[in-house]
This record gives C-alpha cells, structure tokens and sequence, in this order.
C-alpha cells in the first residue's frame, strides 16, 4: 500500500464531506445520549454546524488546508451555539493556525495541529482528562497519532490509531463522573452514560481515518 | 408531538417575528436573531445585552426595553447563541460607555459570550460581563461547571437595568449586577419533563406522583426524585435549599416563576406558602412577582428566587420599566 | 393528579392568598371572596365588577385596578361565584354613580349575577349588566344557551374600564361595554384537555395527534376534533371562524391567548401566524396582545379574539392601566 | 300502613338529612354526568350547597316547614354557585314561600310547593320541557304527585309516584338534545348522555319519598 506522505486541501475537503454525511446520520444517536445528561441537542446542534461549514466551504472554497479548517472552525463557532460550537470551532481555528498557509501538510505537521486543537479545547474549557468531555476522546486520540508517527507508522496507520483511541477514550467515559459541561449537575446521577461530545469526536476522527483510505482524494495515491 | 408550531426548525424565527408583531416598539432584526431597544445606542448610556437558548420565553426577549435590557440575543431552543448574534447586539446598543453582557452559568453561553467580547473588544467597544448562578441544586465547586443561572437573572436584568438607565457608569453597574447575583439563590421543582420540539418527546421520564427536584431551565434532570407532595411542604423544601445558601438578613425580592405549563393559580397558592413560611422565618417580603417569567417550554413546575435586598436595590426595583414582560412606571 | 396545591378545595382561598401576598394594592377579602380596588369606593365613578369561575386566572382577579375593573369575584374552581359575592362587591365599589356588572354568557354566571342585581337594587344601588358572548364556536340562537364569554372580556374590561375611570356615566360605560363585546369575536383551539383539582384527571380525551376545535374555557369538549396541523393552517381556521362572524372593516385589536399549559414561544408563532392572515385579508392590526389571559387551568391551546376598533376605542385601548396582569401609562 | 296526612317540620329536616347524605354519596356520579356534556362540578356543587344548608339549618333550627325550605334554598343560593345553584335555590325559596308560615303542611300544599318550585325553575333558567335539564325530572313529578293525590292517593302514595316519574324523567333525558345550559354547547354531541341536574332533581325527590317512610319522623306515625 502506498504511504500518506503529504496531505493537501482535497483531503482536508473530504474529511469536511464525510464528516457533515457522518454528522448527520449519527445525529439522533448524538442528541440521544445528551438527553439522560444533558439536554438533548448535541446531534442537532453539530448537524445544523456542519451543514454550514459545507456551504461555507462550497460558497468560497479555500486553497490550503489550514484555511479550509480555519473557515469550519469560525462557521461552527458561529453557527453551533452551545458549548460544543465555541470548542469544536476554536479547536479547528487553531488546528488551522497551527497549519499555517502550506498548501500541503506533513504527517508530523497534522500532528501538531491535533494537539493544538486539544489544546485549544482544554483552554477554552478549562476540562482535566478524565472530566468526562470530548477531551478524553481527543487527547488519547492527539497522543497516539504522535506515538503512531514516532514508532515509524504511516500517517494512516497513525490515524487509524487516532480514531481508535479516540473511540476507546469515548466508551471509556462511561463509568466517569461528569466534572464539566451540563452534565456535572447531575453529579453521581451522570455515572453510567457515555458523553454526547466524546461520542462525537471520535466521529470526527474516524472520518479523519476514513479520508485517508487508499485511493481517497488528496492522500498520495489519490486523485490530485 | 403537540404544539403550536410550524416545524421544529423555524420555531425561534417564527415566534421571533410573532414578538414584532405583538411590539412594534422593538427592533426584532430576524437576519441578525438579535432583539433590540428602537432607542439604541443612547450616548452615553451602558448598554446591557443578554441572551440565551430559547424555550425560557419571557427571558430575556421579554425583557427587552426601558429600564432593563437594551438588546437580547435567543439561541435555538435551550441551545446558546453565537458569539456573532451577541457581537452584533453589542455593536447595536454601545453608546460609548460601554456594554454590559448577562451571561447565565451555562458552559455554552460562558464559552459563546467570551468568544463574542473578544470580537467586540476588537472592535473597539468596552465590555464586561455578569455570569448569573443562582441556582442551589447545583454544587458550586471546582468540580462542576458552577451553579447554574436560572431565576436570578430576571433580578440583575432589572437592577442593573434600572442602574445603566439612570446614567451609571459601566463599572457601576457590573458591580451591581454582581451583587445582585450574589444576594440571589434559587431552587426549582418540576411536576413534568419538557418537550423540546426538535426532540418531540418528554427530555427524561417523570411517572406519575413523582416530582423532580432541584430541576434546571433546559430540561435537564434534577437533583433528586421523590413523591408528590402537598404545596406547603414544597414550598419548604425548596426554601429550606435556598435559605441553606442565603442565610436570612433583612427584607427579600421573592420571585415564585412558572415553567410554562402551571397555571397562574397554582403559583399564587405556592406564594401563599412561601409568604406562610418566610413570616415565620422572620424574614420580610418587600417585594413579590408571580408568574411565568424564566419557563423551560412546557414544563409544569415552579422556581423560588430569593434576592435580598436595600433600600438601594428596592429603589432600582421600584424604577420605571417597560418591556414586553415586566412593565411598570410608564 | 400533579399539581402545586394543598388541596382541592382549598385551591381558590389558598390562591386568593397568593394574590394578597403579590399584590398588597389589592384588598383581598378571604371571608366575602372578593378583591377590590384599595381606593374603592370612588366618589363619582361609575364601578366596574366581574367575576366567574377560578381556573381562568389572570381573569379576573388580575384585571382588577386602576382604569379596569374596581372588583372581581372568583367563583370556585370552573364554578359561577355566588350573588352574595357579587352583591359583597357591588356595596364595596359603589361611589353613587352606579354599578356594571361585566358577566360572561354562561347560565350559572347568568343567573348568579341576575339574583345579585336583584339584592343591589334591594339595596338601593342601580345596576346595569353586560353579558359579554364572543365565542363563535357556538351557535347563538333560541336553542342554545347562546355564545359563550371568553377573551372578550379581556376587551369589554379594559375598555368600559377606562371609560369609567375618565369620570364617564353609567348608561355609557354600559354601552360602550355592549358595543365592545357586539365587535368582538373569538375562536379556540385545545391541544389537550384540563384536569381540575376536583376531578383530577383530564375533563375528555384527546387523543395524541389529535386537537379539539371550537373549545370553551372550562373543559368543556369542543366543535370537532381534528387532526393536528402546522401553526399556520390552524391560525387560518381559527380566522376564517371568527372573521365569519365579524367581517371586516378596518382595524383590528387582536388577543392571541394562551389557555395555560402551553409556552409564550408558541403564542408569538401564532401571532406571526395571524399577522399574515390578517395583512394578506387586508385586516390592519392596530394593537396585539400576546400571553395568557383567560386560560383554563393547564390546558395546552390557544384562543383567537378580534375586536373591531375605532379612534374612540383605541384611546381607551392605550389609557393607563394598572392590574396584575395589565399594565401600562403608570 | 298509617296515611300520612300531615307534613311538619320533623318531616323536612329529615328529608334534608336524606338529601345531605345522598348528594354526597351521589356526588361522584352527579360529576361524572357532567364531565361529557358540562365541566364536571354537579356532584361538587351539590355536597358543597348541602353541606352548607344542613348547617344553617342546625345553626338556626327553623320553626315551621316553609321556614326551612327558605332557609335550604337561600343557603344553597349563596354556597352553590353555577347553574344548579340559582335553580335549586330559588325553587326551595319559592317552595316555602308557598307554604306560608304553617307549622304543618296537608299533602296538597306540599303539591303547590312542588309546582312553584317547578315554575320557579323554569321562569328563571327558561327551560322547556324536553330541554335536557332538571325540568324534565322535576315537571313530571309535580304532575305525577297531583295526579296521586287527585286519583285519590296518599301523600306517601303520591310521593312514590313523584319520585318514580322523575327518575324515569332523568332517564329520559339521554336520548335528547340540549337546549339549554352548558350542554347545549355540545349541539348533536349531547345527545346519549343523562343531563346531570335531572339526575340530581331525581335523587332528591326520591329522598322525598323516602322522608315519607312509615315510621319516618314528621309523618302522621312517625315521632313528633
Ligand atoms: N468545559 C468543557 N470542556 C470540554 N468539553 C466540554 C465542556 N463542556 C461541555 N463539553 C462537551 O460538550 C458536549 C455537549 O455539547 P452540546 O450538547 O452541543 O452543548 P450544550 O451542553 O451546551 O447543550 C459534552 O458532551 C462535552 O463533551
Ligand atoms: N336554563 C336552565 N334551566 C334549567 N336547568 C338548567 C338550566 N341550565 C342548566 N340547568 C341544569 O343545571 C345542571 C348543571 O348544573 P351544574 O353543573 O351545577 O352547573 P354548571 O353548568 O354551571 O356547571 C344541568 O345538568 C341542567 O340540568
Ligand atoms: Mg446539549
Ligand atoms: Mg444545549
Ligand atoms: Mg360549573
Ligand atoms: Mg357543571
């Protein structure tokens, strides 16, 4: 199989595209799991953002990837609401910064903008690993697309491992106690449910997985 | 699902325009989802401009007007605004001496209000914000997202307002808000869920001769469940909770708030309770509002806001006002 | 059965209560089951009393005040008050000029206030009755007991009241308030069923996905049941019964009202509703009232009142008024 | 069996205490009648006027028969309230203003009572017979009562006779279409169901009747 070396804008695009379709599809699951502890609009809130960024991306579609996610970042951001549109859409402003205005992104550069984006949630934030947030799927996610590399893997197989730490960070909160968001008003009562934002992060990382499958536009071997 | 809509998605700008119609003496800007005084920006006057998910109507639309709110950003339903509506309602009101943001406790509305003060302040325009959290049935500590705003914040849009309108500089009237906010404590109880209507189902399962206590504005579940009981003994199981938090001192704003789907008359007999047990306490009512003014849909159920209060504050409170909502004075 | 309440017999003295707490400008006579005007009786003025059932707060202990009415008497629960209340009121509001009986179309409250007249006039206090009977939804003929009273009143109450608080006589505060009712029509919607403390369970059943047409406002079931319908199509069958009825000509004051169980949000989707209907039939709307006004404990539902207007009226229309519920001028 | 042929005080005070005990115990279903075609207070109504009536009477005993049917409907008057309550009070007031202030009452004064008590009820509520209300228990038991007493019956006789009319009155009422009252609403849709108030006027005719027992007090055989 041939290895991601470089990623440009149309894999970026892509990702955009498989995201707004898993978005989605996943969003009566989404708003499903913020009802026992939340308030039942977390699925909505990221379909009615996603829808927005597409058109943003469609209406003035950017050159380089950074400023392909700097557009859905500040278009969730204003659009969202919530609490998931202010992080969501800082995370992606900064992963987007991070990337500066290269037309093509290295793996180890895509690295740097997954951790800028954790950063950027646990800033805005304020949530520790283990609070029961999308930072317990995107932080294990950011650190094993880094171990990934540093092992010598491809960019795929560290997305692969990304996606997969970031699904096992979101079942893993399961069991947590909710520290942040709406769900620490439940207190113990929050025990027991999977978080709605965790659940949707690593569905954004699986599509990040998923746009750097063989043959996918923007990855080495695809279509220019 | 039964409820006088459209469609689950037009519901905010379609009762958006029903407020144009119903108060032609706002500005409703349905491009911008903002709702603002005709008046503004007056030179010279703080402005005040809050907001939050939709489904509280009156709050904070309602609210809108002399005397209390100069603008009002609504979100989607129980869903915060974007930090754009709220720039754009802060550029609408700012008379040059700056601009106040209510923001309620909710990790949405914080993180949208910071992004938004960031735009204006950018744009040139002083601005400092309240955050609201009066409500007891949440811990405030390190480890949640604080105490949520609920009824309180009725309190600091009018006290505050009433301030920014007698020509009170912006740091003036944040402190007051401030102290407002902390003066205030609320406890809520639900009799039913709501039903959010892109949800189209009750948000949690609430069986027959059970209440909910210590519930939030979005639906949310609350703090404990237990047996129905009579309005008395509510009545002081939701005191109790408060005066834990505000031990009692001088005369008290009482607020007894409806959640949507409580008759009027139900919360007069919970204020006849709440009268009963407060006497007893020793602790003097100066002022009283009934009503339905921070709802949560349909929910049927009732808040208790405690605000205790000075001749300073009771002269804010007693100021003119005139909004959609709360109107008196002119 | 869940609601905010002590007991169901205790719910109209335990509310009255509430409303004395809230509203200490009021006199609350818990023995004689009035509330009054604290400055009653007025030399001169001509006096303003209603009453009928509870169950339809802020009707129509909150419309009791200054430029409305000066005395209300709350029946129990759904239930017409009883003469020695309205003659209780009669005696407490007389200031020599007279006396209107303002009295919604329903037998008991027909009777009852047609033997308290007889004790007034006993008393020597003339007395003039206005039987309000707006709701289209009933056939008025010979063989029914004729148009029911609902959110007319709300007209009938503000309007005869400004006029009366203007120092206006009897005989024509009287006809102002039948001239005002003749211009007045109204239609509701019931999207479920009330349950009254006494009964404790919902009055009929209404099926979800189903709505009942042609309600009144005690429980009582509808015209025709259908099935439910966007807010656009039902505010169009609500109009197309009323305007009927009331064909136009030239502007209109328009109540959309809330029957209690059904959120502020949806009134104003209504309203734009109505607005629409209302421009495109080339009907000006010359003032709104959204919220509710006359409701029916907690049903979810809303009602539709038109009331041709004219200079005269729309003066009396924006005259000052200070109740619970209305309030505007002071 | 003895003939009743005086009626005093005794007699009504006990047939009071009948119709206290049978209102309330009928109470429920006096309120279920009026829940499809009426607001579902009938039963409320009456058990609160009864309640009130049986008080007043004990609070200030009255001396003759005509007194305490005044006493009755005054109360009920100003406890009732709603339709029922002008109705029934004002055809007990007229009631006793037709039997004067004799301290006893002859089987056919007691029909003169029953007919302005019926007359009452129709001048004020301007009820038809065949309009679905109480008229349509009350008129056939005043005519069923004289028509006894005129075939030559007694008063016990023509009671009996009184009572079983207006049931049969009551009955007779589902079919029908109301005319007047809060049922009338209804149109078509209150046709099939038992007017309420007829069902009442039934109840307290047959407590008449009962009031009139051998061995019941105030009657010819019963204690003084
Ligand atoms: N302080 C926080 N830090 C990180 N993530 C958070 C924080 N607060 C909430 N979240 C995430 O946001 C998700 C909820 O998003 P959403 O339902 O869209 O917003 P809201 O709670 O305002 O309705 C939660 O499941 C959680 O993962
Ligand atoms: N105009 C009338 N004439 C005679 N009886 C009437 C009239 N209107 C109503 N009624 C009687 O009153 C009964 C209803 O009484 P009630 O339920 O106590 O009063 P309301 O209808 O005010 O709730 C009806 O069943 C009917 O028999
Ligand atoms: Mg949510
Ligand atoms: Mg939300
Ligand atoms: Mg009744
Ligand atoms: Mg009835």
């Amino acid at each position: 199989m041939p290895t991601v070396t470089v990623l440009d804008t149309a894999f970026f695009r892509h990702w955009l595209e498989l995201a707004v379709d898993a978005v989605h599809r996943e969003s009566p699951r989404l708003t499903e799991l913020d009802s026992p502890i939340g308030d039942a609009d977390h699925g909505a809130n990221l379909d009615r953002g996603f829808t927005a960024a597409a058109l943003a991306v469609r209406t003035e579609p950017p050159g380089t990837p950074g400023e392909l996610l700097v557009t859905v970042g500040r278009t969730l951001v204003s659009s969202v609401g919530g609490a998931s549109g202010p992080l969501y859409g800082t995370a992606l402003r900064r992963a987007g910064k991070a990337l500066g205005d290269a037309p093509e992104v290295t793996p180890p550069e895509l690295g740097e903008a997954l951790a800028a984006a954790v950063n950027a949630v646990r800033e805005l934030g304020g949530a520790e690993p283990g609070d029961k947030t999308m930072v317990d799927a995107l932080l294990p996610a950011s650190q094993a697309y880094t171990g990934a590399l540093t092992d010598g893997g491809s960019a795929r197989e560290a997305l692969a491992a990304a996606a997969e730490a970031a699904l096992a960070g979101a079942e893993a909160t399961v069991p947590l106690l909710a520290r942040k968001g709406r769900a620490s008003y439940l207190g113990e009562r929050s025990i027991g449910h999977q978080d709605p934002g965790a659940t949707s992060s690593a569905l954004l990382l699986a599509c990040l997985r998923d746009a750097s499958a063989p043959g996918a536009p923007g990855t080495e071997a695809g279509p220019r | 699902m039964k409820k006088l809509v459209n469609a689950p998605d037009r519901v905010v700008p379609d009762a958006l325009r029903g407020l144009a119609v119903a108060h032609p003496e706002l500005a409703v800007d349905l491009e911008a989802r903002i709702v603002v005084r005709r008046d503004a920006p007056r030179a010279g006057k703080v402005g005040l401009v809050s907001g939050g998910g939709s489904g509280h109507e009156p709050l904070h639309t309602g609210f809108v007007g002399f005397g209390m709110l100069d603008a009002a950003c609504p979100g989607e339903v129980f869903t915060s605004p974007v930090p754009d509506q709220m720039a754009s309602a802060t550029r609408a009101v700012d008379g040059g001496a700056g601009v106040l943001h209510i923001v309620k406790n909710y990790t949405g509305d914080v993180l949208n209000f910071r992004l938004a003060a960031e735009l204006c302040e950018d744009a040139g325009v002083e601005v400092r914000q309240v955050v609201v959290d009066d409500d007891v049935a949440v811990t405030d500590s390190l480890y949640t997202a604080g105490r949520r705003g609920t009824g309180a914040t009725l309190f600091v849009e009018k006290l505050a307002g009433a301030l920014a309108e007698s020509g009170a500089p912006l740091d003036q009237v944040a402190a007051t808000a401030r102290r407002v906010n902390e003066s205030s404590r609320s406890f809520g109880v639900a009799l039913t869920a709501c039903t959010t209507p892109a949800k189209g189902s009750p948000t949690f399962d609430l069986p027959d001769g059970q209440l909910e206590l210590g519930i939030g504005i979005h639906g949310e579940p609350g703090r404990e469940r237990r047996a129905m009981m009579p309005a008395a003994e509510l009545a002081e199981v939701c005191l109790d909770a408060v005066l834990a938090d505000l031990p009692p001192g001088g005369p008290v704003l009482v607020l007894v708030n409806g959640t949507g789907g409580t008759p009027l008359q139900e919360l007069y007999v919970v204020c006849a309770e709440v009268d009963r047990i407060l006497r007893r306490r020793g602790v003097p009512i100066a002022r009283c509002l009934v009503g339905d003014y921070v709802t949560s849909l349909d929910m049927a159920g009732c808040s208790l806001t405690l605000c205790r209060t000075d001749d300073v504050l009771l002269r804010l409170w007693d100021a003119p006002v005139q909004t959609p909502a709360l109107r008196w004075g002119r």
